[in-house]
């Protein structure tokens, strides 16, 4: 199991494969999350910067991953996610989560964005052709997390 | 003692500076002691720490609460809720 | 939306990649069902041949692909199945699924694979290096589906 | 009538073949009647039909129930549970 974080895009099926080989699997469920553009009349979302905080980061994905290793049977984890500007259309995050049975590999996954998204500290910044705001945080994402109570 | 502070995203824009390096008396010995004492250094402070939903908190690189204690040499970070992912 | 029935290897970060650049995702969540192996002392997995029920496969996957998008708000779904003879790690079924928001994307996903093991004509033959033998359906699966009733 | 037949997979090898074409009188009116008869063939239909647990059915390429309907020139397909995925 391995955290990775980075400004360059990574490829997650590329990834899935190397690990593939490294376990006898029997499913493994993968998460992309991206830039989604937006034109609103004037306003139109020309990249998003992403900032962090180096060290926390790391750690709060490895505590997010040990929990998840730690309530599931998984052969595996990889978690990435970037940093700096990124483009409309890229990828921010990728999960995969390998496991003898799907259930598993589902829960898992889902378990571990839900609290990468309230617990790995990245804040986003969308820069369009006329402005630059800081995104509001999400009462869901709250929500979203406290339902694997 | 000597506490390293870290600012993110909008409270770093609003304080306008990433980190430093300050000296507080002992009797400061927790997260709520250590915000009462930066509210007094001005009134963009005092904008970022009377609004409860609009600031987290971490000791050495863990989410923390105002009532978590505090130690000489420790790493304090202050940023807005998180919007990763 | 569409389905593939073939003997061919997939490569689903490609398709996600294609896929991707017709939609304003914000996520996407893929399903890989792999051929485990096994080694009980002598009896060792060599392979495993997949038979199909040509024509009705590919209807009983745009069923349950129609059932997704209308259950679901969801910009894009790609099932991929293969049949015939498989190797040992190899990638038996892939699914990929869009949508604007995660938790969407993942229970779509996991819907469709519930539902595949169960409606889609398949059946697993195991060939290891002393005999060979037809997989038996397990009752997990159709518990596993009803869930969704 | 005809009725088109296609076997699958345990079903296939127990019967010895994939597929065949029947005529059978239109009296036979749904799946339970059309089963009634083929397992006056012989031993090895009586195997199949007499576990209900064993078998699945589909006519013209939709999972189907022993009381649906049959027609002239349907497509019947008989098979064991499904263990794809």
């Amino acid at each position: 199991m391995s955290v990775h974080v980075q400004q360059d895009l990574f490829d997650l099926q590329s990834i899935t494969q190397q690990l593939k080989k490294l376990h006898n699997s029997g499913a493994s469920v993968s998460f992309e999350g991206y830039v989604r553009d937006f034109d609103l009349g004037n306003d139109k979302l020309e990249m998003l910067e992403l900032e962090h905080y180096p060290g926390m980061t790391e750690k709060a994905l490895l505590n997010i991953q040990s929990l998840a290793m730690n309530r599931w049977h998984l052969d595996d984890v990889y978690i990435v996610h970037r940093y700096g500007k990124l483009k409309v259309g890229e990828p921010i995050v990728g999960i995969v989560v390998f496991a003898k049975h799907r259930k598993e590999a589902f829960d898992a996954c889902h378990f571990i964005i839900d609290f990468l998204k309230t617990d790995a500290p990245f804040w986003k910044k969308e820069i369009t052709n006329h402005q630059s705001y800081w995104v509001d945080a999400k009462k869901i994402d709250d929500e979203e997390k406290n339902k694997w109570n | 003692m000597k506490i390293k502070l870290f600012y993110f995203a909008q409270v770093r824009e609003i304080v306008g500076i990433d980190q430093e390096e300050i000296d507080v008396e002992s009797d400061i010995k927790t997260l709520a002691e250590l915000i009462a004492f930066l509210k007094l250094r001005g009134s963009q402070w005092q904008a970022i720490f009377d609004m409860s939903s609009s600031y987290r908190m971490a000791i050495n690189q863990e989410l923390a609460e105002a009532s978590n204690k505090i130690n000489a040499n420790d790493e304090v970070a202050f940023f807005p809720p998180i919007t990763g992912g």
